[in-house]
């Protein structure tokens, strides 16, 4: 067998027509790429969600690159986009109650504007003046945006043991990618989740790279499988097909919500963008393994077949586009008429009460 | 002590019924230190639990547990163990309140048997207290008798803010000579457990005792030592710190943590910053050795002794 | 389903005639529980290594007992008895080649004398005279006694990847525990030894306890099927049936050599003993759980066998055990002769060479 | 900066054909800094090679590879990203040498881009100084300028102990002025980058490059403070911070690290222990503040600044 050393990354993507991280297990699938039916397309939503689905993916793909052009003019720090993962995003967030809690990674832009988590306050993070989550966790039931990759898992499935030991009906999500499987803290968490029979969703969004490195690289396994290893079914879904993505993140929440435990979820993905504005993946990998994935493109396939089914047409689109494109520009008003934080800010969240030594170092920053 | 932290644990859980105990073996074994026999049995398993042995992960939910109004208070084992859940101490323990501008906290407890002096195996004699100290966003704690042992972990448990509590093993089985409260003892506040006026010990945990008894063999030479127990490590209390050496003009700290960064050399620092001009001789640092904790057979070797408490504030004395 | 909220531990040994965790997927075995022949017994081991199989674990077993006896006596700090996983610790570490390295956890007694680590060294760690391998490791192949659970695993994995770079014919083995597969580390480590395809075999002695927690409170799951979420078989053996093992552990070693890779071996065995000497089981297992579990004694077991097979005799085993009564009372007083370390020996092996500061606090302690 | 660590590991690697290199993004890519750039192409994907996101892995596969002869380098992206390794490098790391009685080394050079000032994100900021100079048994290093950098790297790999080396981030993008060499600098020696006599202010990493804006800025109220790159943050160089306050009289210390337990205490200790009769005024340390490393846009006001630093030199001269 091949190993890593053996330059595992030239096994790269020259050859697939799908992207490799892709191969191996079939995902669970409703649509296919083309918009053609191949599983049973009555997940239980309406033609208003249904619409909301596609719509919320329009808007978020339409600020995502708003945000790398904010960034590109100095309005925003390193911002890490999340194009062609809107689906996976959007889908999985939809399925949520408003009760259950998610705890996201840095790339959750999407499935923050589902929840209701203002992009203004979201953004702040990404523009410098404030760390962690900027918006109110306990309000949205969106925690923090979470860096340190994995960490988060164990916050979400604490949650979740909190929800259990309270009876309360709801259940928590954690949103990793395929490269934060690699940490311990995604196997200690997980464990936990099996052995506290946690109601828990553990969401993988396998986008097929971590910075530079391939999923293929990053494990020998397929990530999903590795839930029977902690006593709990794992599925592999195409994180490309909304459809697709909603109901396995609605079963898995009916399980959670049922006593019946965690469920861990792959959906298969692509990060069609730079890991952020600061990676340039020229270095790494060809532009023509994007555009092959393009052909994936969630947004895509899934108008397709909303228009097919007469739920959206081209006038709606039209509508949409505009009220989209007015709704970001007041977005990227807002943040850059943000002030910057009050320097004492940064002492004064650090303890419920400064302690006397923090005091007189607040003092000396204000002058005081 | 371990008396005095299990009843600190058990008033804690019986007043406030978010409090939940959690760790290794903590649960139907009742700690392998025996901190929490019999809470099971009392409270039951949905509030005191065994974890897997997963002590990032344990620590990662009780993070999670606080955003769900959940107070935890965690085991790590022994000292060593602790190390494990660093990142998730260090990233979100300590920063979740700054995190969420103050609308999440953090009221975890972080129990750790620390130190030295009980024979123990590799891994199970180490201070960590530094690692935590420098640590913005946590408090630590370390008490050195039963009294303060049941104090200091019932103001932990209450605190909004994390608290890491280190508990000296070689005194787990000293016996309470007072009854258990917490009045008269503040998270951020020494105490002053042996007038003098010759020269001050700063201590805290096992040192205590040990300073202490060499603060009586200097009796003999009629010189009279004042002995700080610390109490707190962090945040330090500053005022006692200056004070006591502003009226003692010298000063010696004691620990068992290697020296170099060891709390001796915060302590040393504040006194210069705060009362440099009363100093009539260097601080002395009376630490462990710059080396990983020894074996059994020559712990007696690495820990501070009686004896070189004693030389030390001789020799502040006489410089 | 049952979480361990729901008292976990309360599910105990109660009602099973064999340990709990025994449960679930049927271990391959090759002798049952009473040494009738259940698989091919031909292990590809001639008579005189049958025999040694069975005087190493009478040994080993003797040596164990005389451990806890010497603790009690005050000549040796908290010791580990390893009491019923004789079969589990000798059958693997025979099927070893002379090359391959073991890095095992604080338990590994018997193993360690398999491999010819000299007891007497090895026992002044628990004498509290040196922490880590007192012994030469390099010369042995067995790398130190390591308590920090898993933390060996990747230094396994690691060795094994180095072994992989020079192209060397040989592999290393990480010894584990039940409880100490909950880490992070075991996690991380199993990873990386899948995406590197390291020569290493992944040995996990289940031996049903973690100190007070039993493996059905450790995990959900079973802990061989974890290996194919990393891509590399796993495989779960009666670890008390030393046959098994043994194939078991050749086999791996074979798939190491061969360039095939890792391989996780779930050995279900049972702890008869306390954690250590330290430990009182009496507060959370019923004796009868364990009288039970005496049942599937390795060594029995295989005697039976032995004898059945007319390779052993009363008249060897009485000249044995003889011999192993001298060995073991030698091996006691030189454990007790051992003179402690001299106080230097603390800074002596911090740094290559010390630095001034080291150098100056020495001197203090010498009192030079 | 990033050229010359580029160079250093280039070299290394040439002239010991056992020198790996591995962590994440380290290999096709070249590194997120760009500091292994070119290296995989050079050496082959067995030699430089990325890793899984598993810091403690990787560590623990360091020391692995120790045992079976190879001198690893091993990149941590960020420095808070070292933590989930802190068990790994203080459990075996650092105490390998000692837990094989001298028998096994472990030659483990671990590269860690720390401290603040490139308005980096949340954990990208950093200074875990202090976790590691407190360890016993690991040697850290940190340069200030390019020169130094491949100096110390060079040294760090050859080293037959682990070497923590903290490069500053805020300093990658510094060109080399001179001819780099490992000649004229050791482990264990800081430096005297620029002399005076009213003060001496001990600094390393990219508080270096500030000291001497605040140095000059002095010079203008004609007084003439010495600069020290301390270089070497374990073990420090003691003798020549003891002598420099001997000439000098008067103390400074500078980093970014929050203030309590940062290298300034053990500075500060040092000094009283070494030099106090020497001291003609209290140590002023100039850090980060006891907080979270803060956004960034706060992080200015958090770092020592070139006013701090002066005002802290006028200080300390005027008392
Ligand atoms: C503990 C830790 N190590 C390293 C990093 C640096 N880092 C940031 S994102 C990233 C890649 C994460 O990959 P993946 O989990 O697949 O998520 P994706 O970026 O694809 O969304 C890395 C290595 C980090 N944030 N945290
Ligand atoms: C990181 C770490 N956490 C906790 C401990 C304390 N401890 C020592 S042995 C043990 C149980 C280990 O159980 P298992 O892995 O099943 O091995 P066994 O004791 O059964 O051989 C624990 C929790 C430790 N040694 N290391
Ligand atoms: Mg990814
Ligand atoms: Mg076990």
């Amino acid at each position: 067998m091949l190993s890593a050393f053996d330059g595992g990354h030239s096994r790269g993507f020259c050859v697939a027509s799908e992207p490799e991280h892709w191969r191996g297990t079939e995902p669970v699938r409703v649509l296919a790429r083309d918009g053609t039916v191949v599983g049973d397309t009555d997940v239980g939503l309406g033609p208003d969600e249904l619409r909301a689905l596609l719509r919320h993916m329009l808007l978020a793909r339409r600020l995502d690159r708003e945000c790398i052009a904010l960034q590109r003019q100095g309005e925003l720090t390193v911002y890490p986009g999340f194009e062609g993962q809107e689906a996976a995003q959007i889908g999985s967030a939809m399925a949520l109650g408003p009760d259950d809690f998610v705890f996201p990674t840095f790339r959750e832009l999407a499935a923050a504007l589902v929840r209701g988590v203002d992009p203004v306050q979201y953004l702040s993070y990404h523009r410098g003046t404030w760390h962690g989550g900027p918006y109110d966790s306990h309000a949205t039931r969106f925690g923090p945006i979470c860096i340190p990759v994995a960490t988060q898992i164990a916050h979400a499935v604490g949650y979740a043991m909190g929800l259990a030991l309270d009876d309360t009906r709801a259940c928590s999500i954690a949103y990793f990618g395929d490269g934060s499987a690699s940490e311990g803290d995604f196997h200690e968490a997980a464990n936990l989740a099996g052995v506290f029979n946690a109601p828990v969703v553990l969401f993988c969004q396998n986008n097929g790279w971590a910075i530079s490195v391939p999923t293929t690289s990053q494990t020998a396994g397929e990530i999903f499988k590795r839930a029977e290893g902690y006593g709990f079914p794992g599925v592999r879904v195409d994180g490309n097909d909304v459809l697709a993505v909603y109901r396995a993140t609605r079963d898995a929440v009916a399980r959670a919500y049922a006593g019946d435990g965690p469920t861990l979820i792959e959906a298969l993905t692509y990060r069609i963008g730079a890991h952020s504005t600061a990676d340039d993946p020229a270095r790494y990998r060809s532009d023509d393994a994007v555009t092959r994935a393009q052909a994936f493109d969630p947004i895509a396939r899934f108008r397709t077949w909303l228009t097919a089914e007469g739920h959206v047409d081209d006038a709606l689109l039209e509508a949409w586009q505009a009220e989209i494109d007015d709704q970001v520009l007041a977005i990227r008003e807002a943040v850059i008429a943000q002030p910057p934080p009050p320097v004492e800010s940064m002492f004064d969240f650090v303890y419920a009460g400064a302690p006397p030594s923090l005091g007189a170092q607040r003092r000396e920053v204000l002058g005081a | 002590m371990v008396a005095a932290l299990n009843a600190a644990l058990r008033d804690a859980m019986r007043d406030d019924e978010r409090v939940l105990v959690f760790g290794q073996d903590v649960g139907r074994s009742g700690g392998v230190f025996r901190v929490t026999e019999g809470l099971q049995q009392a409270f039951g398993a949905r509030r005191v639990f065994d974890t897997p042995i997963s002590e990032s992960g344990a620590v990662g939910a009780a993070v999670g547990l606080a955003f769900a109004g959940w107070r935890s208070v965690v085991e790590m084992q022994f000292d060593a163990f602790s190390y494990p859940a660093l990142e998730q101490i260090i990233d979100h323990v300590a920063k979740m309140r700054g995190r969420t501008r103050g609308r999440v906290e953090m009221p975890i407890t972080i129990r750790i048997p620390s130190f030295g002096g009980i024979k123990g195996k590799e891994h199970h004699g180490e201070s960590p207290e530094t690692y935590y100290v420098h640590t913005a966003g946590l408090k630590v704690v370390s008490p050195s008798n039963p009294t303060d042992a049941y104090g200091l972990l019932r103001l932990a448990i209450a605190d909004p803010d994390p608290v890491i509590v280190l508990e000296p093993k070689a005194r787990y089985w000293a016996k309470a000579e007072t009854e258990l409260t917490s009045e008269g003892i503040d998270i951020g506040r020494g105490t002053v457990v042996r007038d003098g006026d010759a020269a001050t010990v700063f201590t805290y945990g096992a040192m205590v005792a040990r300073s202490l008894d060499a603060a009586a063999a200097l009796d003999g030479d009629g010189l009279s030592a004042r002995v700080v127990d610390l109490r707190t490590l962090s945040p330090l209390d500053t005022d006692l710190i200056a004070r006591c050496v502003r009226e003692t003009g010298r000063a010696v700290v004691v620990h068992e943590a290697p020296k170099t960064l060891g709390l001796g050399a915060e302590v040393t620092a504040r006194i210069v910053e705060e009362a440099f001009d009363f100093l009539e001789a260097p601080v002395r640092r009376v630490t462990g050795y710059d080396v990983p904790y020894p074996p059994a057979a020559l712990e007696h070797h690495y820990l501070p002794s009686v004896q070189r408490i004693a030389a030390a504030v001789r020799e502040v004395v006489a410089y």
